[in-house]
């Protein structure tokens, strides 16, 4: 037998049913030793359910799980983890008041036999080593708390390495790290790849699965699709599988009437975050902000909206100052902000489609501001949920059930019913399959359309090149430079994001 | 045939506690002939209803994801305060009334501040308050109980309207107002999505600290008028009124689906839970089970009906 | 009612620094609890005899624990004081304070309710509970012509004063085998658990003739619970301690009678004794302060 | 300058509830003579040996983000069987001790269990088990209390080893344990992780129902210990001991820094704050302050060090 071909693991037949929702519906998965094994699928297709089957943290209802030919069944990840299968979650899992070190042996710390005594001098130089295999100086005495996102995502990502496990999943690694950061990790992979261990990863960015994989399954609705190699495949034949449809234009820019100045940003500042920003938004205008992570976008919209407040400088809508300390003063000054992480900061995962589309426009289905009133209310949000293309039973379903997509429609709605004169959206697309992706872009589209200003936050180029009238660049909390649609340049816009300013020659 | 069988068993957790509270009653009614009597219910609704009061605004406070031990002393206090100005012939009755309430609210209003401003966990607040409003009810009565109280003060808790005792009255319009801001208002929309997620309400425009400031107050208000009717009822402002009443209303609030965690609850939910724990106090003692055993009893079913909740989900 | 004057912080006096610095004599009270009444009562006959007899009081307030008491008198010891007052709230419990006391060779007297070893103690101004619960039982064996059923208040469960009160109950109880205790159970002292407890026991069908509650509170409720039933006509209810409201309640007939507890003599016997005993003179062993039947008849004397 | 005095702040707020201690015992100092004497500072430290003993289990349970109201009833159930196994003549010392010992950690496991298998939250739980502890003690003792016990047993709360009362030696000891355990072995890692991210600590195999009954049965037995300690200090076995304590036992630790939210806090922090509230409690009886006003003062002394500690971050 040839084991550099040979199936290192199977899953047959594996169905998983939620309350309501049937996640997986007999899905059968192999992977090889030695490969790189891409999974694709919209959102809510059941890759993470089926990948959380393998590692122990969901039981199937039915089917088999074959590990090196051996039928096995997981309880815990602890199962999992000692068969020799690691997770990178979709979620960041980290205990943030903990350090690195004992973030990344969490559950099997070494001890001095028989006493429990955790030695910790020598976990913390094992640290330093297996950060060292990721180019990582991290400190393994920092706490994560005081980490970055993309740093504590290269954590979670070592603390999975650190396993030496044969099979080693990845829940879309990539969706918090910068490029450099990026570019380590497919170092890291194509490495053990080299050493014959098995890689599943998940991603929605179909450059990287190119790049990477030598095999793609795709699944749909909780359903097996198919399985190929990569290099039979083309972007189109995938997002055919996985959509079911061909999806042939993607960005549906349209030619808009640019109107009047609708907000305007002068010398924005805010202590260790921004500044001096000076911005201006259009009626009608789509106006893009690239940057690497940690560039301080969210926190200058955030201040725009209200959410943090700035230190010194002025805002200004329709030409009108305005002071604004609370996202209640930004709301009603016309401004609305759909923010970047929409579980923690978007929506009330416990409350239903409707309670979540009316919640900031509250106030205008009520008698005497207080009362509500239930058919205006129902009225409003049937229509956005019709308007918006909404996927969900009734306008009841609790909205934590609802797919990654359908949730961020859900967040549109909320804020389209505000009415607002400028929308910010902050990372719209982010975790979001590429079907649900052209939709939202479409609606963009049509909000700008309606006259309304658009400020788009994105780490994604070819998203903001494709969807903006214009884009500025900010680096270390100052703009470093501001392109027009004609002056669109991937390195341009690059380079700034780097530091450079626009127009000092680099290259 | 499966699915006929899963609906009925959906059913039941669906309404767990409330057919909990029927099997009760029925069980009841069989072992002690006394049970099912008009007179009965009216004495187990009256018993209630302090308590009863107490929770609905306790569930407020917890469906936005806070707790509040301090309802057992505000109680105190008001009463103390609304006696020591119900003697006969001095002010009219109304004074007593809105000043007690007043003491109520202004307690938590203190409650609502501390844990909007200064972002103290509810838990410390309410238990601060806890402590510092019993001292303060000692203090003001200098520890002997506010006797000798107007005919028309005693009316609240004692009397009747209609054959129907007044604090049964007071209880039901109480829940009724609960029900009414808590489903049918802004405010209490606004309630469930600082319980459900504080920041995405905060983001949405929700005044965060207005609504917690509000729900203390409204638990404190509420603890107000139960200590004007308790003190009523037994005629007199003792400073020892309401020990350990907030861990009854708690059970009721928990016993009837709201969750600790915040986000979910009902006020029909708090009532079942209330009369849950009345029907059993009275049950028991009319089957002269001794207090020990009562207390047994009643920890496991605090524990079970959470239980039997929990497998709803 | 309703006066804002502090109890203890204002005792006696505020002059001169604490301790034994000087020559005036100190004493340390712990109490109980200075959430019942009746200790309150004896707190103020104390302050007011102390204040006489300028004399400084140090008070602390046990908050119904014994293990509070114990230490309250450790910090007496600490700060030297000339004689201490104790006013246990636990038979046992509170007794390890006394050998404390005794062990640093300060005077102790005991007021109100005992302790297990009372040979150690210096002087014990008090009366006896035990004795309550029987002067109550009595009466309403008698009014009842030794027959018939009764329910029984419990103060709260392991309480001194309940364990003595109930001794004496069920003492007198002993000797009327006609007479049936249909019901018993503890109200904490507390008259709205009493008044409750007492509309359940209405419910259940018994025939009571008469409440036996081991404080007033509890009788206090238990009547507003008959009268509701209107069976205030047939039921009889007796209490003790003698509070305001239930000599109130006897001259209007409610209560059938009540026992009267002197905390006035108790505390300034209390204070005497101490300060006899911190001069080194010779002290009673046992200064008995009896409890006394109050009815409609000798009402007067007691209001 | 400014940096020195933004540094001065941050040592403040780092240390600020040790420094809160300290100025609180200077103060002390000056205004009663008798407050820094070796005697004294003795009596403090036996006087919170007891509630030391709870909060230092009380800190695991907080830590993995649950609370335990149940240990006080624990320690009355712990102390009256213990008792009654302590009786001069009967038993060798060793069987009440162990016995009591056991009561409290079958306590605790049920808690755990509960906790972990049937996902009920622990405030709960331990209400119910405070409710059920409190009625097992009292039909136990039939309400009376145990009394009579062995000269040894009375040693081990009564007793001085070195000039030293033995309750304050082993509050000393559990605190060490309590050190060793959350700082040094895995266990308290696991702890400190189920706190700050239960998935996290699940996905990275921690067997987190495991742990949260390891920190319930640690609570527990610390409780039982606590009941034998305070039952020979008092020389019975009362059923009503420790009413309350689970309150005072919570707040010394929530004043100690750790938040009840779980995932942070030290043993150290809670020494202190069991301390604090010691020696609140001793210079208060020390300067003769009436009880209801040292309520008062307790009350918002809770409120203030946990807005002193939140400034910290
Ligand atoms: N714990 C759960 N309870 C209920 N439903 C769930 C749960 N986890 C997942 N689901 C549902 O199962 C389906 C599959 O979800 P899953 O997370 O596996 O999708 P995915 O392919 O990973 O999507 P994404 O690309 O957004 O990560 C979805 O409909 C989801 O709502
Ligand atoms: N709550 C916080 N506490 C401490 N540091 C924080 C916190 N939030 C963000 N930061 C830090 O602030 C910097 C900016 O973070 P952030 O990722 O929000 O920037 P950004 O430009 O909005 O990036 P992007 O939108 O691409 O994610 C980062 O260094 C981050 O670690
Ligand atoms: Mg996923
Ligand atoms: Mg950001």
């Amino acid at each position: 037998m040839d084991l550099a071909t040979d199936d290192v693991l199977q899953m047959k037949n594996v169905r998983k049913e939620f309350p309501g929702v049937v996640a997986l519906d007999n899905v059968s998965f192999e992977v090889r030793r030695g490969e790189v094994h891409g999974l694709m699928g919209e959102n809510g297709a059941g890759k993470s359910t089926l990948m959380k089957v393998l590692a122990g943290i969901y039981q199937p209802d039915s089917g088999d799980i074959l590990l090196r030919g051996e039928k096995v069944r997981f309880q815990s990840p602890r199962d999992s983890l000692q068969k020799g299968i690691a997770m990178i979650h979709q979620e960041l899992n980290s205990v943030l008041d903990m350090t690195v070190a004992e973030n990344i042996f969490l559950g099997r710390e070494l001890t001095v036999p028989g006493t429990g005594i955790v030695k910790r001098r020598l976990l913390k130089e094992m640290t330093r080593e297996i950060l060292q295999q990721i180019r990582s100086d991290i400190d393994p005495n920092r706490k994560l708390r005081s980490l970055s996102v993309a740093e504590m995502q290269m954590v979670e990502i070592a603390k999975a390495l650190s396993y030496q496990s044969d099979i080693i999943i990845m829940d879309e690694p990539t969706s918090a790290i910068t490029d450099r950061e990026v570019n380590i990790l497919f170092g890291v992979i194509e490495e053990l790849k080299a050493s014959g261990k098995a890689i599943i990863y998940i991603s929605h960015k179909m450059d990287e699965l190119f790049r990477l994989t030598d095999r793609i399954t795709v699944l749909r609705d909780g359903q097996y699709i198919a399985t190929r190699d990569t290099s039979e495949l083309t972007q189109r034949d995938l997002i055919q599988m996985m959509v079911g449809r061909d999806l042939t234009q993607i960005y549906p820019k349209e030619d808009i009437e640019i109107r009047d100045v609708l907000l305007e940003v002068k010398n924005l500042s805010r202590h260790n975050e921004f500044r001096n920003i000076n911005l201006q938004v259009r009626g009608g205008e789509i106006v893009g902000i690239a940057g690497l992570m940690g560039a301080g976008r969210t926190e200058l919209v955030e201040s725009i909206f209200g959410a943090r407040r700035a230190d010194t400088g002025e805002i200004r809508v329709k030409g009108k100052p305005v002071t604004i300390r609370n996202p209640k003063d930004g709301i009603r000054n016309g401004i609305a902000l759909v923010t970047e992480d929409r579980k923690l900061l978007g929506l009330n995962l416990k409350a239903s489609v409707k309670d979540n589309i009316v919640i900031a426009n509250l106030s205008a289905y009520t008698y005497l501001r207080q009362i509500i009133n239930f058919k205006a209310e129902k009225a409003a949000a049937d229509e956005k949920i019709e308007q918006m293309n909404v996927k969900t039973p009734s306008r009841n379903t609790i909205v934590g059930t609802l797919s990654g997509g359908n949730q961020q429609k859900v967040v549109l709605s909320n804020w389209m019913l505000t009415n607002p004169d400028v929308l910010i959206l902050d990372e719209p697309t982010r975790g979001i399959d590429i079907g649900a992706k052209s939709e939202i872009y479409k609606m963009i589209s049509r909000i700008a359309k309606e006259g309304r200003g658009i400020i788009m936050i994105s780490s994604e180029m070819p998203e903001l090149f494709g969807m903006c009238d214009r884009i500025l660049v900010l680096y270390q909390g100052e703009i470093t430079g501001e392109f027009s649609r004609a002056e669109f340049d991937q390195n341009q816009v690059m380079a700034c994001a780097s530091g450079f300013r626009k127009g000092e020659a680099v290259i | 045939m499966s699915i006929r069988k899963q609906k009925l068993s959906s059913v039941f957790f669906k309404y767990g506690v409330f057919i909990g509270l029927v099997i009760l009653c029925l069980v009841l009614t069989f072992i002690t002939p006394n049970f099912l009597t008009a007179q009965n219910i009216l004495n187990i609704l009256r018993q209630v209803s302090i308590i009863g009061m107490l929770a609905v605004g306790m569930t407020f406070v917890i469906i936005t994801g806070g707790i509040d031990l301090s309802v057992g002393s505000i109680l105190a206090l008001s009463a103390v305060v609304a006696t020591s100005l119900a003697h006969p012939d001095t002010y009219p009755l109304i004074v007593p009334i809105v000043v007690g309430l007043l003491v109520g609210l202004g307690c938590g209003v203190i409650n609502g501040v501390v844990v909007s401003r200064w972002k103290v966990a509810p838990f410390i607040v309410t238990l601060g308050m806890m402590t510092a409003a019993r001292g303060l009810t000692m203090v003001y009565t200098n520890g002997r109980p506010v006797i000798n109280l107007s005919d028309k003060y005693n009316f609240i808790g004692g009397g009747y309207v209609l054959d129907i005792p007044l604090p049964i009255i007071i209880f039901v319009g109480i829940a009724l107002i609960g029900v009414f801001l808590l489903n049918f208002t802004k405010f209490g929309r606004h309630v469930y999505s600082i319980g459900g997620n504080e920041s995405a309400a905060r983001l949405s425009g929700v005044n965060v600290g207005w609504v917690q400031t509000g729900v203390f107050a409204l638990s404190g208000l509420f603890a107000g008028l139960a200590g004007i009717v308790l003190s009523s009822r037994v005629m007199a402002g003792s400073p020892v009124l309401g020990q350990g009443y907030e861990l009854d209303a708690i059970a009721s609030v928990v016993i009837g689906g709201t969750s600790l965690m915040g986000g979910v609850g009902k006020i029909g939910g708090t009532v079942i839970g209330v009369l849950i724990i009345g029907v059993m106090n009275n049950g028991l003692d009319l089957m002269n089970v001794s207090s020990y055993y009562q207390q047994i009893i009643k920890g496991i079913i605090i524990i079970l009906a959470v239980l039997l909740d929990k497998k709803k989900s | 009612s309703g006066s804002q004057n502090s109890g203890s912080a204002a005792s006696g006096e505020t002059g001169g620094g604490s301790g034994s610095s000087d020559d005036q004599i100190t004493i340390g009270v712990s109490y109980q609890n200075l959430q019942n009444e009746f200790i309150i009562n004896i707190q103020d006959a104390l302050q007011a005899k102390a204040k006489e007899l300028g004399i400084k009081l140090i008070e602390t307030d046990g908050q119904g624990k014994a293990e509070n008491q114990i230490s309250q008198i450790e910090n007496f010891i600490t700060q030297k004081v000339d004689a201490i007052i104790l006013n246990p709230f636990d038979k046992n419990g509170s007794a390890p304070a006394v050998d404390k006391a005794v062990a640093a060779n300060i005077p102790i007297i005991v007021l109100n309710a005992q302790v297990a070893n009372m040979d150690k103690v210096t002087t014990y101004v008090g009366s006896d509970d035990h004795e309550a619960g029987k002067i109550e039982m009595q009466y309403i064996a008698d009014l009842l012509g030794g027959k018939g059923n009764i329910v029984i208040l419990h103060g709260p469960n392991g309480h001194s004063a309940e364990v003595a009160r109930t001794e004496g109950n069920k003492e007198v109880l002993a000797k009327y085998p006609d007479i049936k205790i249909l019901a018993e159970q503890t109200a904490n002292w507390d008259r709205a658990q009493a008044l409750s407890l007492m509309e359940n026991w209405i419910q259940s069908d018994m025939h009571i003739d008469a409440v036996v509650a081991q404080n007033d509170e509890m009788a206090l409720g238990a009547y507003k619970a008959v009268e509701a039933a209107k069976l205030q006509d047939k039921i009889k209810i007796i209490g003790i301690d003698a509070i305001p409201d239930a000599l109130k309640a006897v001259e209007e007939g409610k209560l059938v009678a009540t026992v009267y507890q002197d905390a006035r003599g108790q505390g300034e016997k209390a204070v005497e004794m101490a300060v006899k005993a911190a001069k080194g003179e010779p002290t009673e062993k046992t200064v008995y302060i009896p409890f006394q039947l109050v009815t409609k008849d000798n009402l007067n004397q007691f209001k």
